[in-house]
C-alpha cells in the first residue's frame, strides 16, 4: 500500500511525558515519511481503552505498534493478537510482563530509576540514613507497574527491605514512616507531603514519582518553612523538573529518554515495514536500555551522575 | 345488620409526623349502596379511603371485609380483593397507553409456551377488553386505544379512570372527588356511571364537594369533621343546609346516627 | 326543607342531552417538518439509529476500506460490547427514572471474584462465575434497597456505593491483575466469551453476539411483559404506578438487582475480551453507559425511549472513536466531538418531543 | 326559568356563618427523638456540624496534637479550600435543582489561561486574570444558555461541556505546567492567594480567608436579597416560580454564569496552592463538590439547604482524609469510608425531612 | 364603549404542536365588572388567561390594556402592569414562606447603603404588609406568616394565592377555577372575597365550573367553545340551563351578543 502506519499508544495523554513522547514519534514519522495514529488511556491503569487502541491499530493496516502498557500483565494478549496479525510491537518506557510478549522493548529500567535516587539519597544522608524518616508518594492506589517498579527501585536502592517486591507499602522498615498517593500531579503531590508531614513532621527524605508530584511537595514544605530540610528526590527527567533541580526544588531525579524511546521505536518500524528486520535488546539485558541518568548538582561518590547542564542538553518538554 | 356490611373499619389512626390524618374514624359501607362521604379540606376523608384501599397502612384499627379482618398492604392487595379506586390525583401513568392503563397489575398473559415460559403479554385480547369496557360505559368515543393518556384531555382521562374502576371492582368502587376538575357535561357522565354501577349490585363510596352531587346520588352520607366520623345522615331525611352545617361544625348532630 | 338533590340539579343540566356529539378535533395539515418530527416521535430510537448510518457512510467515504471492511465495522461491534452491556443495565436503570454511577465498579468487582475464585481460591469455574453473579446481584440488591426502602436518591446512593464497591475491588484484589495465560490453562471457562466465529472477514465474539442477544431479550421483556410495562410505569410516575396497582418497590428492586446481574456478565464478558483479570478496567464505564444512553435517546427522568437506542447510541459512539483515530487526530478532539454528540443528541431529542403525538 | 344562582345556592350555604371558626389543630405530645427531628429540621446545616465537630473530636483524641492542633485544624482548611470554593458554585446550581459536572474543567480551563495569558502571551497580570473570570463566565453562560433557553436536562448539558471544556484545556496548554518558580519571578499576582497569615500555630493562606468570605457572603445573598429567594423558588418548582413571577430563565442564567465565575476564581487560588499552573489538576473536583453539597445536607433536587451546610461537608470530607492518613490506613478504607459517609448523610437528612415542620 | 373597556384581546390564537388551543378567540374585559368565563373541558380557557396574564405568549393577536396595546412577554410583566392571576395550578413555591410568597418577584428592599449596595431585603416590612393584606381581607387564621407554604392545607394556600392577587392587582385579577378544590366553607369565602374585590372597583375574571357560582357572582359570562368565544351572556336575561346548552353545543346562540 502507500504509506507505512505507525501506531503509538500511551497510558493517558495528558502527562507531559507521554505528550513529549508523541511528539518525539510524530517528528521522526514526518521525517521517514510514516503516518502515525496516536492513542491513549483515559486514565494511567486504562488497560481496556488500549485494548481497543490496538484492535483499532489492526484494523487501521499498521505495520507497527509502539505501547507504553497500562496493565503490563493484562494487554499481552491483545499485544499478541497484534503480532499475530504481523505487526511489530514495541514496549516503549515499561516493559511487559513476561518482556519477550513484544517484539522489542525500548525502556527506562523504572527499577533502576527508582534505584539511583534511593541510592543518592543514601549517599548523601551519610550517616544519617540510619535515622531517616522517608515518605514515599507514590502515583495511585491502583499502583499500576511503574508505580512499584519505582518504588520499589528507591527502596531498594535507598537500603530497605521491600518485603514483596510487587506490593507498595508493605515494608516494615521503620524509617519509611508514610506512604500516600498523588495521582502523579501537583494537586495530589502537596496534600499528600501534607498529609505526611502531619503523620511526621520529621520527614527528611521525600520519594515521589514523578516531577509534578515532587513540586506539589515542595510547596507543602514551603508552606511550613522546611523546604531546605529536606531531600526530595523523583524520576522523569522532564526540563521543568531539571529547572527544578536547578533552582534547588528536587535534589536528583533520573531522567529518561522518552523522544528517544519513540523515535527509535519509530525507526525500528520503518525497518521492519522495509524488510522484516527486528530490533535487536541491549547486551545482558532483556530489552532495549534507552538509558537512565541521575541528574544532579550535588554528585556523591558511587553513583554516576550527570549535572544540571547536561540534564537540561538532553530533557524533554 | 352486619351481613348487610360489606366492608367497614373501627378505629383507625394515621399520623403524619405532628398531624393526626386520622383519629379513631369508623366506616361503614353497606351492599348495593353510593355512600357519600363529605367534610371540610384537610378532614382526613382522602386518608380514610386511602388506608381502605391499601394506599396507607393505618397506625391502628383494623378493617373487615365481607366479614373477615384485611390487612391490606399495598393498592394492588385491595385491588385483589376486589376494591377498586379512582384516586384524587389520578393514578394513571401519562406515557401508557390506555390499553396498558386499563391492565396495570393484572395484566392478560398468551397462552401456551409463550405465556407461561416467555410471559408474554396478550396483547390483542387486552386492547380488545379495553375497547369493550369503554363501550359497555357508553362513557367516551376514544378513538385510539394504544394513544398514551397524555394526549387525552383532563375529563376523558378521568373516564379511563372511572372506566377502570368500573370494570374491575367487584365488591367496592372507590371514587375520591371524581368530578373535581371536570366541566359540567362531564361531571353528569361520571355521575350516570354511578347510578349504572349501583344497578349491577356494587356499592360505590363517593368523596366529593359538590353536595346537589352529593344529594342526587347518594344513599347514606358519611360527614367528615377534624379526622372522624361524625355522623351518618340519610339525605331524604336532611337537607343540604343540614349536611352543611354538621361538616363545618355549625351544628352539632343530635344523636349519633351510626347505623 | 328536604330537597331532592335529583330535581334541582336537573334544572340546568337536563339540556346536557342535546349537547353536541362531536369529538373536538384540531387536525391541521402537517407541514414537512412536522411530519418528520411525528415519525421520529413514534419511533424514538429512529433518530440514533439514522445518526448511527450517516456516520458509518461519513467516515466509509473518507477512509475507505480502512474503515469500510467487514473486518472493521465488526471491530466497531466487539470495542462496544462492554459498553453495550453495561449500557443495559444503565438503561433499565435509567427507565425507571434512577441512575446507576456504580456499575462499572460492579462490572469490574464481579469479574475479580471470579478470577479469584478460579485461580487462587482455586474453585471449579463454573461454581467461581456462579459466585460472581452472585456478587453482582448482591451489590444490585444494595442499590436496589436503598433506593426503593430507604428512599435515598439513586444519584447519592450509587455515588457512595461507586466508592464501596471500587475501595472493596482494589482491596480484594491486592491489585493484582490475573494472567491470561493461566486463566487459559486453568479456567478456560472465564475465557468463554473471547471465542469468536469468523465469517469472512467479520470477527463475531460471543461477546459480542451475547450482547446483541441481551439487548434484544431484555427489549422483548420491556414491551411484551407485565414486568416490562411496570418498569415503564415506575419511570413515568411512581407514586401513580402504585396508585394503579404495580408493585413499585419490588420493580425497582428488581431492576437495581437485574442490573447488577448485567454488570456481572459484563465481568464475564470482560474477561473473555482482555484475557486477563485487570481490577484497573471498567474506571469510566458509569460514564461511558449514561453517554450511550442518552445518545440513544432514553430519558433520564424515566418513563421514556428505548433499549435498542442505547445500543445505537454505543454503537455511534464507537464508530466515531474509531473513525476518528483511523483518520489521525488528537483523541482530546473524539472527547470533544463526543461531548458536542452529548448535547446534539438530546437537543434533537428535545426537539422531537415537543412534536405532541 | 331563569333562577338567580344566588338564591339557590344560599339554600345550603346559609348555615356557614355559624360554622366552627376553630385552627383545627392536631399537635400532640412530642417524644424526645421527634423534638430532636424537629430542631434539626429547621437548622439544616446543625446535621453536619455536629458531624463534623464529631469527627474531630474523636480524631483528636485518637490522634493527639498530631490531629489536635491549630496548625493541623487550619491544614483542613488550606485542603478543603479549592473543594469549598467550587462547592459554594456546585451549592447554587443544585439549589436551583441542576448539577455542575463541568466544574473541575471550568476551573483548570481558566488557571490555564491566566497563566498562558501571564506567562506566555505576557500581558500583565491583572489582565490576564481579567481573562481566565471572562472564561469561566463563557463557560457558565454556555451552560446556562443550554439548561435555561434550550431546556436540556442539567445532568446531560455539563456531562457535554465537561468533555468539550476538559479536551480545549488539553489541547490549549499542549499538556504544559507552568512552573512555580517562573510565576513567581514574572507574575506572583497569580500566587497571591497562597499567601498566608500566622496566627500561633495556625495557618491560614488567603484562600482560605477567601472560601469562607466568599460563602459567607453567598449566604447573605441567598438569604437575604430578592435573587436569593427567586433562586430558592426556581428550585423548588420552577413552574410555579415562574407564574408567581420570577424570571426563572435569567435567574437560572445568572447562577451558571456565577458558577462559572466562581471556578474561575478556584482556577485561581488552585494557582496560590500549587504554585504551578496544570493542566492536570482538577479532575475529580466535580464528584468532590458533589459529596461535599450532598454531606452539608442541601437537597438534589433543588430548592432546600443552606450552603453553610456544604462548607461543614467539605471539612468532614478533610477531616476524614487528613484523619485516616494519619491513623495510617489504605488510601482505600477512606474512599470507602466517605461512600458510606454520603449514604448515611442522606439518610439521616431523609429521616429529618420526614418531621414535617 | 371602548372607554368602558380595561381589558380586550383581538384574534388571539396559541398553537400547541398539532392542537390549537386558541383559534381566534377575542375578549373583553370592562371596569368594575366580574366576567366569568365558562366551557368544557379543555376548550381553552386556561389558555386564554394565560395568554392575557404573559404566562404564554400567543403565536397571533393583540391585548390592549386601558387602551394601549400591550405585549407580556412574562407574567412578572403582566404583573407590573397591574394584571394578577391566580392560576389553576396555585403557583406557590412550597419552600418558602407565606410572606416570600406574597412579594415574591417583588420583594421590598431596606432603605439607605444595605438596601442599594447589598440589596438587603427588608423582611421586617413584608412581614408586616403580608399579615395587614392577609387580616385585611379577613380570609383567614394564620398564625404564623413565616410558615413554609408547604405546611398549609389546601384551602389555607388557595387563600394565600387569592389574598395575594387581590393585594397586588391593582387593574385586573383573573382566578382560574379558584374552588375547584375547596370544600363548601372554603368556596363561600372566596365567592365574599370576589365581591368584596369588585365593590373595591377591581374588576375579576373568574373561570369556573360551578354554575350556581357563577350565576352567583357573574355580571357578564363569557362562554367558551372549541377555542373561540361564542357569546357573551347575561345571567340575568339567561338560565344556567341556556349557559350549559351554549357551552356544550347543544343550543347555538341566537344572534352574537358581542357587547
Ligand atoms: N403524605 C402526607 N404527609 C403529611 N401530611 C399529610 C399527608 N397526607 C395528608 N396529610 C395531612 O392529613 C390531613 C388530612 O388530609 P386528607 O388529604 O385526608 O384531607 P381531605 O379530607 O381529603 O381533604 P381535601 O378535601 O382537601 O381533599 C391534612 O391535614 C393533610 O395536610
Ligand atoms: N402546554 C401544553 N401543551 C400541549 N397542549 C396543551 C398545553 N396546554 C394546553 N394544551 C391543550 O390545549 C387545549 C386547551 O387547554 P386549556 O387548559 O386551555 O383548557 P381549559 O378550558 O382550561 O380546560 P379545563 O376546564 O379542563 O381547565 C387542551 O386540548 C389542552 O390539551
Ligand atoms: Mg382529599
Ligand atoms: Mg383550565
Amino acid at each position: 500500500q502507500d504509506k507505512t502506519t505507525a501506531c503509538l499508544v500511551t497510558k493517558t495523554d495528558t502527562n507531559p511525558f507521554f505528550v513529549k513522547m508523541k511528539e518525539g514519534a510524530q517528528q521522526k514519522a514526518e521525517e521517514l515519511g510514516i503516518e502515525l495514529q496516536s492513542y491513549a488511556g483515559r486514565i494511567d491503569g486504562d488497560n481496556q481503552s488500549q485494548v481497543q487502541a490496538i484492535e483499532s491499530c489492526i484494523a487501521a493496516g499498521a505495520s507497527g505498534i509502539l505501547i507504553t502498557p497500562s496493565d503490563t500483565k493484562a494487554i499481552v494478549d491483545s499485544v499478541q493478537k497484534a503480532r499475530d496479525a504481523g505487526l511489530l510491537v514495541i514496549a516503549l518506557d515499561t516493559p511487559l510482563d513476561p518482556v519477550d510478549a513484544a517484539d522489542a522493548t525500548f525502556a527506562t529500567d523504572n527499577f533502576v530509576a527508582g534505584q539511583l535516587i534511593g541510592q543518592w539519597a543514601k549517599a548523601k544522608l551519610g550517616d544519617e540514613a540510619e535515622n531517616a524518616k522517608i515518605a514515599m508518594l507514590d502515583l495511585s492506589e491502583a499502583q499500576p507497574t511503574v508505580d512499584v517498579l519505582r518504588d520499589q527501585g528507591f527502596l531498594s536502592g535507598f537500603g530497605i527491605d521491600t518485603v514483596n517486591e510487587n506490593v507498595i507499602g508493605d515494608e516494615e522498615d521503620s524509617r519509611v514512616v508514610c506512604n500516600d498517593v498523588t495521582d502523579g500531579n501537583e494537586e495530589g503531590g502537596r496534600r499528600a507531603m501534607e498529609n505526611c508531614l502531619q503523620k511526621d513532621p520529621g520527614i527528611n527524605v521525600v520519594y515521589t514519582i514523578n516531577e509534578p508530584a515532587a513540586a506539589g511537595a515542595y510547596e507543602a514544605l514551603k508552606s511550613v518553612g522546611k523546604e531546605s530540610d529536606v531531600l526530595i528526590v523523583s524520576v522523569d527527567g522532564g526540563c521543568p523538573g531539571v529547572k527544578n533541580i536547578e533552582d534547588g526544588v528536587i535534589g536528583a531525579t533520573s531522567q529518561q529518554y522518552p523522544l528517544l524511546m519513540a523515535s527509535k521505536g519509530i525507526e525500528a518500524i520503518a525497518a521492519y515495514a522495509k524488510d522484516g528486520t527486528k530490533p535487536e535488546t541491549t547486551e545482558g539485558k532483556n530489552f532495549t536500555d534507552t538509558g537512565v541518568n541521575l541528574v544532579t548538582n550535588e554528585p556523591v561518590d558511587g553513583v554516576e551522575s550527570i549535572d544540571v547542564s547536561e540534564g537540561t542538553d538532553r530533557c524533554w518538554g | 345488620m352486619s351481613d348487610n356490611v360489606i366492608l367497614s373499619a373501627r378505629n383507625l389512626v394515621k399520623r403524619y409526623g405532628r398531624v393526626i390524618a386520622m383519629d379513631n374514624t369508623n366506616f361503614e359501607l353497606r351492599r348495593g349502596e353510593v355512600l357519600a362521604v363529605i367534610g371540610d379540606n384537610g378532614a382526613g376523608k382522602s386518608t380514610l379511603i386511602k388506608a381502605l384501599s391499601g394506599a396507607v397502612t393505618p397506625d391502628e384499627g383494623e378493617i373487615v371485609l365481607d366479614g373477615k379482618p384485611v390487612h391490606f398492604s399495598s393498592p394492588q392487595d385491595a385491588r385483589d380483593h376486589g376494591i377498586e379506586t379512582v384516586y384524587q390525583n389520578l393514578a394513571l401513568s401519562p406515557a401508557l397507553s390506555i390499553a396498558d392503563n386499563m391492565f396495570m397489575g393484572r395484566e392478560i398473559r398468551k397462552g401456551g409456551v409463550m405465556g407461561t415460559l416467555f410471559r408474554a403479554l396478550d396483547k390483542k385480547k387486552m386492547e380488545q377488553v379495553a375497547r369493550e369496557k369503554l363501550n359497555d360505559l357508553g362513557l367516551m368515543t376514544i378513538q385510539n386505544i394504544n394513544q398514551a393518556v397524555e394526549t387525552l384531555s383532563g375529563g376523558q382521562r378521568q373516564g379511563v379512570a372511572v372506566a377502570r374502576a368500573a370494570a374491575f371492582g367487584s365488591k367496592v368502587i372507590i371514587l375520591d372527588e371524581p368530578t373535581a376538575a371536570l366541566g359540567v357535561k362531564e361531571s353528569r357522565k361520571v355521575l350516570e356511571l354511578i347510578q349504572d354501577v349501583r344497578a349491577r349490585g356494587v356499592p360505590i363510596v363517593l368523596i366529593s364537594h359538590n353536595m346537589p352531587h352529593v344529594f342526587e346520588v347518594a344513599d347514606r352520607i358519611h360527614v367528615h369533621r377534624l379526622g372522624k366520623r361524625l355522623c351518618v345522615i340519610d339525605p331524604k331525611q336532611h337537607s343540604m343546609s343540614d349536611a352543611v352545617a354538621y361538616m363545618t361544625g355549625a351544628k352539632v348532630p343530635e344523636e349519633t346516627m351510626a347505623a | 326543607m328536604s330537597t331532592s338533590g335529583a330535581s334541582r340539579s336537573d334544572d340546568y343540566e337536563s339540556v346536557l342531552s342535546g349537547s353536541s356529539k362531536d369529538v373536538a378535533s384540531f387536525e391541521r395539515k402537517r407541514s414537512w417538518l412536522e411530519n418528520v418530527q411525528h415519525l421520529l416521535h413514534s419511533h424514538p430510537s429512529l433518530v440514533p439509529l439514522i445518526v448511527l448510518a450517516a456516520s458509518i457512510i461519513i467516515f466509509g467515504l473518507y477512509l475507505g476500506s480502512r474503515f469500510m471492511s467487514a473486518f472493521a465495522l465488526t471491530l466497531i461491534l466487539q470495542q462496544v460490547a462492554i459498553v453495550g452491556i453495561v449500557g443495559a443495565a444503565q438503561s433499565l436503570v435509567i427507565l425507571i427514572a434512577g441512575i446507576e454511577l456504580s456499575v462499572g465498579a460492579i462490572m469490574v468487582l464481579s469479574s475479580v471474584v471470579m478470577g479469584q475464585m478460579a485461580m487462587n481460591v482455586g474453585l471449579p469455574a463454573p461454581v467461581a462465575i456462579l459466585i460472581g453473579f452472585g456478587v453482582g446481584a448482591l451489590c444490585g440488591t444494595i442499590n436496589g434497597f436503598l433506593v426503593a426502602w430507604v428512599k435515598l436518591p439513586p444519584f447519592i446512593v450509587t455515588l457512595g456505593t461507586w466508592q464501596i464497591f471500587l475501595a472493596t475491588n482494589f482491596l480484594y484484589s491486592a491489585n493484582e491483575t490475573i494472567r491470561s495465560q493461566a486463566i487459559e490453562q486453568e479456567a478456560p471457562l472465564l475465557q468463554f466469551f473471547g471465542e469468536s466465529i469468523h465469517l469472512g472477514g467479520a470477527v463475531l465474539t460471543f461477546g459480542v453476539i451475547a450482547m446483541v442477544l441481551l439487548v434484544l431479550g431484555l427489549a422483548y421483556a420491556l414491551n411484551n411483559t407485565a414486568w416490562g410495562r411496570h418498569v415503564y410505569a415506575v419511570g413515568d410516575d411512581a407514586d401513580a404506578a402504585e396508585l394503579s396497582g404495580v408493585q413499585v418497590k419490588r420493580t425497582i428492586l428488581s431492576v437495581y438487582i437485574l442490573a447488577g446481574v448485567i454488570c456481572a456478565f459484563a465481568g464475564w464478558v470482560l474477561i473473555g475480551r482482555l484475557g486477563s483479570v485487570s481490577p484497573t478496567s471498567g474506571q469510566f464505564t458509569n460514564i461511558e453507559s449514561i453517554t450511550a444512553v442518552v445518545i440513544g435517546g432514553i430519558s433520564l427522568f424515566g418513563g421514556r425511549g428505548s433499549i435498542l437506542g442505547m445500543l445505537f447510541g454505543a454503537l455511534i459512539v464507537g464508530v466515531f472513536n474509531l473513525g476518528l483515530r483511523i483518520v489521525g487526530t488528537d483523541p482530546q478532539w473524539t472527547y470533544m466531538l463526543i461531548g458536542f454528540l452529548i448535547i446534539g443528541a438530546v437537543a434533537v431529542d428535545q426537539w422531537i418531543r415537543r412534536a405532541s403525538a
